[in-house]
């Protein structure tokens, strides 16, 4: 039950990475690349807090959950600036 | 006893969210599923936060239920009125 | 002594922090911490010669549970590459920026850039080393748009963009690894792998993300853009060193972690992609119309020199040859840091000089500025790798490598690489030794074009002539059929 | 009768997630794509706690959906300006099957890899490691015992990442013009909320050391009711002057590295704290952080420099008052 939970979640973690990442390739609009880069991201940490999960008794593997948190702020910052460059990007077009 | 009465409680709460859910989905216009929504959805998490209150021995977590209950109709019914507002701006046209 | 590991890492990290507090400081601030980084690099590749590989654990925790700083001969000589071109090109930078608050923003992200290369040469942990490559990608692109030019903000943003990808792509693998080994420490996971599904598949994500970091064809088409539109001095760092950063971690993984998944038709698909990105560039780079861009073309030409070289140390048991080999990548790619740091320094002066830089019309460069076209030329030298620049000895180790693997292939890449470098490198001095009838004044920019000139001349004598100590630093490091028993 | 329940749990929340997801990166209208990421992201964070993962529950809804997510509407909101960028459906997706292919090979080469690795791990990895090293942290929390003493310098590099994000967004140009005034309900509630976020945020820091929590998530909470004022337009709602705004910006990463190097000055190792101080050096860090993380997700979510972060002796921090003036659209985002 507990590797069954491990499975399922990872494998899951697993898909959205892929969607996200052959989306992000096949997608020519900025905001939907960052979009999908983030999805992408999102089933990577999915599948590190799968792994970490060793049932309803025991007690998680802190580290990957740590490396998680790491993660999710490493993702917003990119997400920011991206987002900041395309604002720029549209300026100039105005100009 | 409690322990029914909690069961109860929360049952009748998901009946709440159901309801509200379905008139999100089946309501004709914005202003109606809004109606349904906000009501249902408030009335729902109300009696699911007693259910669990009744659960819990600590009186703290009971406090952090309610502190919740309040805190999400303080922001449903804000976002309500602000999702209401602009549809009424658009309506108007500015 | 190991505390210079951790010193040559801080000392641009506390300089970035400082500048931001002190922004009008900033050309002080940034040059001494340069200037510590470098002092602690060279502690750090002393120290490495005397004693060996170093390693320091942070916070006394057992690397594992906790994370490890390690220097070799490898990681300290690109280190001490790293600092030395950053001393120079923030020399440059100084003039360069004219404007007082370009120069302040340069600063900050220009530090924070070094720090991340520093902590990438010297990590020892997978995922200390993703987040080194996301610090070291974020800075470089933030600096890459730093003019606020429509081309240059377009590049920063793909740039940006695919090396994300690249970094989810290796964090991918490095989560895989986790999973099936238990480990992120790179030697532990060393002596645990084995192959199988789980190895192979972390080893094709977490080298593909590198790939399309270290611009190998067929992923390189975001380089030219990035590299010719940022600032000089960025360009040069970019050139020089950044996507070397990603081609030292690709060679690393396979060294170590992944050396016991290493098959001929693998390494030697790297190698023909190499080969292909040495003809493909270098002939890009005799088409192209703007100075930058030939040298950002040339660049790509470069980094696939240094895949052919794969093949020479992956897959071969003859450990005199492996040695031999991973001295002769060494020298190249060192060489290659130097002479492409001056060229784009030098063609930032140019650029500056003349307004633009397209190569049809820099008649006249000579007379109006000779020590930077002087530079252009040991540049240039370099590139093609003549003697006595290091490049000549790394191109000659590659020849008698392949003469002895029996790669015959390999000669004629060589050889069609440096008759088109050639080709580029007399056409762009054909233009700029042509002269003008009334050439604009003689200038002197000493602090741009003596930066420049000392690294020109640094590629072209300095690791020709003294290359032995390169060798032996690099004596010892991984031994024929990798660390695996 | 649990197992069933878990099962049926667990199957409900994966088909939402997945339906989330699939709707973010496929729906044809842009805006709608965003408002599916902010609902994948929320559900992400339900999933964290059906993993035991509360820290990561915290840390997703407040930076992953909430911050995010407004980063996000805010970019949708300068893109409506200019009409050429709204709506412009992918079609390269629908028409090119080569994606979903390349999509579906690679997952299924991934998920065979991930169930060998399952198969061939000790189910253990490091977390004996790090609970066996727990009382020597100075916490009791073993995520923040990771965080901020075994894995500490990574923790002191992504401080840095967020730095080097929030430089490079200040070098691209000037911040977003501020938001009107908001009406009494808007107003009301933010007044509200503000000191109650304040305090939870105090809350999150302080639980941080022995339950989940700690100076990513209170500083997350805190940028959040920096983001609440300012999109309710609050008049007085302006920064400090440059030179404190500055010094937030930087007070995590350089606390937390000077610690490190004194330690290393007087002999210890670099991050190497002594077992008797360590609680109350990450609780320092922590709290250095955490104002560090605010300031900085904060001002990264107006997409440029506010008038308040140049240093210029003609600039004062109340100069944010007079770029609420300026133009904008309407009252919420």
């Amino acid at each position: 039950m507990i590797l069954d939970t491990q499975l399922l979640y990872g494998l899951v973690g697993i898909f959205l990475f892929s969607l996200g990442l052959s989306s992000a390739f096949a997608s020519s609009a900025l905001l939907r690349r960052i979009l999908a880069i983030n999805v992408a991201g999102a089933g990577l940490f999915l599948l590190l807090i799968a792994v970490a999960y060793r049932g309803p008794e025991i007690n998680p593997d802190p580290l990957p959950h740590a490396l998680v948190l790491t993660g999710i702020v490493v993702a917003f910052s990119a997400t920011a600036l991206a987002l900041a460059l395309v604002k720029r990007l549209r300026e100039t077009d105005d100009d | 006893m409690t322990e029914i009465l909690a069961a109860l409680l929360v049952t009748l709460g998901l009946a709440f969210f159901i309801a509200g859910s379905i008139g999100l989905l089946r309501l004709p216009d914005l202003y109606s599923r809004l109606h349904a929504l906000t009501k249902a959805d408030n009335v729902g998490l109300g009696l699911l936060v007693m259910g669990l209150a009744l659960l819990t021995d600590d009186p703290f977590i009971a406090l952090k239920l309610v502190l919740i209950w309040l805190l999400v109709m303080a922001a449903s019914s804000a976002s309500a009125h602000l999702i209401a507002q602009r549809a009424r701006r658009r309506e108007r046209g500015t | 002594m190991t505390d210079s590991l951790v010193w040559s890492i801080a000392l641009p990290l506390s300089g970035a922090i400082l500048s931001v507090l002190l922004p009008r400081a900033a050309n002080g601030i940034g040059l001494a911490s340069v200037l510590g980084s470098l002092a602690a690099a060279l502690a750090v590749i002393w120290t490495v010669a005397d004693q060996g590989p170093l390693t320091y654990a942070i916070g006394g925790w057992t690397p594992g549970l906790g994370i490890a700083l390690r220097a070799d001969g490898l990681s300290a000589l690109l280190l001490l590459l790293s600092a030395l071109v950053a001393v120079a090109a923030s020399v440059y930078a100084t003039a360069y920026f004219r404007q007082a608050e370009q120069r302040q923003r340069f600063w900050t992200l220009w530090l924070l850039l070094l720090s991340a290369l520093h902590a990438l040469f010297l990590a020892a942990d997978l995922f200390n080393l993703y987040v080194t490559l996301e610090l070291l990608g974020l800075s470089a692109a933030a600096l890459t748009a730093l003019s606020g030019q429509r081309e240059a903000l377009e590049a920063a943003l793909r740039y940006l963009l695919l090396g994300l990808l690249g970094s989810l792509a290796f964090l991918a693998g490095v989560a895989l690894l986790y999973t099936g080994y238990g480990s992120l420490d790179i030697s532990t996971l060393t002596h645990r792998l084995s192959p199988g599904l789980t190895g192979w598949s972390a080893a094709a994500l977490m080298t593909s993300g590198l790939l399309i970091k270290t611009a190998l064809f067929p992923l390189h088409f975001w380089l030219p853009p990035a590299h010719a539109n940022a600032p000089a001095p960025v360009s040069a760092i970019l050139s020089a060193l950044v996507v070397k950063a990603a081609f030292y971690l690709v060679l690393r993984l396979w060294l170590e972690p992944f050396a016991s998944l290493s098959t001929p038709e693998l390494v030697q698909m790297l190698g023909v992609l190499g080969a292909i990105a040495v003809i493909w560039g270098s002939w890009q780079a005799l088409q192209a119309e703007r100075l930058k861009l030939l040298a950002a073309y040339s660049t790509l030409a470069q980094i696939g020199y240094l895949f052919l070289f794969l093949p020479l140390i992956l897959e071969t048991s003859d450990e005199t040859l492996r040695h031999a080999a991973l001295g002769g990548l060494l020298l190249m790619a060192l060489t290659h840091g130097l002479a492409k740091s001056a060229l784009f320094l030098a063609a930032g002066v140019v650029q500056q000089h003349a307004g633009h830089d397209r190569i049809a019309e820099l008649r006249g460069t000579a007379q109006a500025l000779p020590a930077t076209t002087f530079t252009l030329a040991l540049a240039g030298v370099a590139l093609i790798g003549l003697p006595p620049s290091g490049a000549f000895l790394g191109k000659w180790q590659l020849i008698a490598g392949a003469l002895q693997a029996e790669l015959w292939w390999m000669l004629g890449v060589v050889l069609a690489g440096s008759l088109l470098a050639a080709g580029y490198v007399f056409r762009l001095l054909g233009h700029a030794f042509g002269q003008a009838r009334y050439p604009a004044r003689s200038l002197s920019i000493g602090r741009q074009e003596i930066p420049a000139l000392g690294l020109g001349l640094a590629a072209t004598l300095l690791l020709g002539l003294f290359s032995a100590p390169v060798w032996s630093l690099l004596a010892g490091l991984a031994p024929a059929g990798g660390l695996n028993p | 009768m649990t197992d069933v329940v878990w099962g049926l749990l667990d199957l409900l929340l994966i088909l939402a997630l997945l339906a989330l997801a699939w709707g973010s990166l496929n729906s044809r209208n842009l805006q709608r794509a965003v408002i599916y990421f902010i609902g994948f992201g929320l559900l992400l964070a339900l999933v964290w706690v059906r993993l035991r993962a509360p820290d990561i529950a915290l840390a997703e809804a407040a930076i992953g959906a909430g911050l995010t997510g407004a980063l996000l509407l805010a970019a949708l909101r300068d893109a409506s300006h200019s009409p050429d960028h709204t709506d412009r459906p992918d079609r390269a997706w629908r028409l090119n099957p080569v994606p979903t292919l390349l999509s579906l090979g690679l997952a299924v080469a991934l998920g065979l890899a991930y169930l060998q690795a399952l198969e061939i791990a000790d189910p253990q990895r490091l977390a004996v490691a790090v609970f066996s090293h727990l009382e020597q942290s100075g916490v009791s929390n073993p995520v923040t015992a990771v965080l901020l003493n075994f894995r500490a310098y990574d923790t002191l590099l992504e401080l840095a990442v967020l730095l080097t994000a929030l430089l490079g967004i200040m070098a691209l140009g000037q911040a977003r013009p501020a938001y009107a005034q908001a009406g009494p309900v808007l107003a009301g509630l933010v007044q509200w909320l503000t000191p109650l976020l304040i305090l939870v945020s105090a809350y999150l820091l302080w639980i941080g050391a022995h339950a989940p929590g700690g100076a990513f998530q209170a500083g997350a909470l805190l940028a959040g009711a920096g983001v609440l004022l300012r999109l309710a337009g609050f008049p007085d709602s302006h920064f400090p002057a440059a030179l404190i705004l500055r010094g937030m910006v930087i007070a995590g990463v350089s606390l937390f590295l000077a610690v490190g190097l004194v330690l290393m000055l007087v002999g210890r190792g670099f991050l190497d704290y002594p077992p008797a101080w360590a609680g109350g050096l990450i609780l320092l860090i922590e709290t250095a952080a955490t104002l560090g993380i605010a300031a900085t997700l904060m001002l990264a979510f107006l997409g440029g420099r506010p008038a308040a972060w140049s240093l210029d002796t003609s600039t004062t921090g109340r100069i944010q008052a007079a770029d609420m003036v300026r133009h904008n659209t309407g009252d919420n985002p």
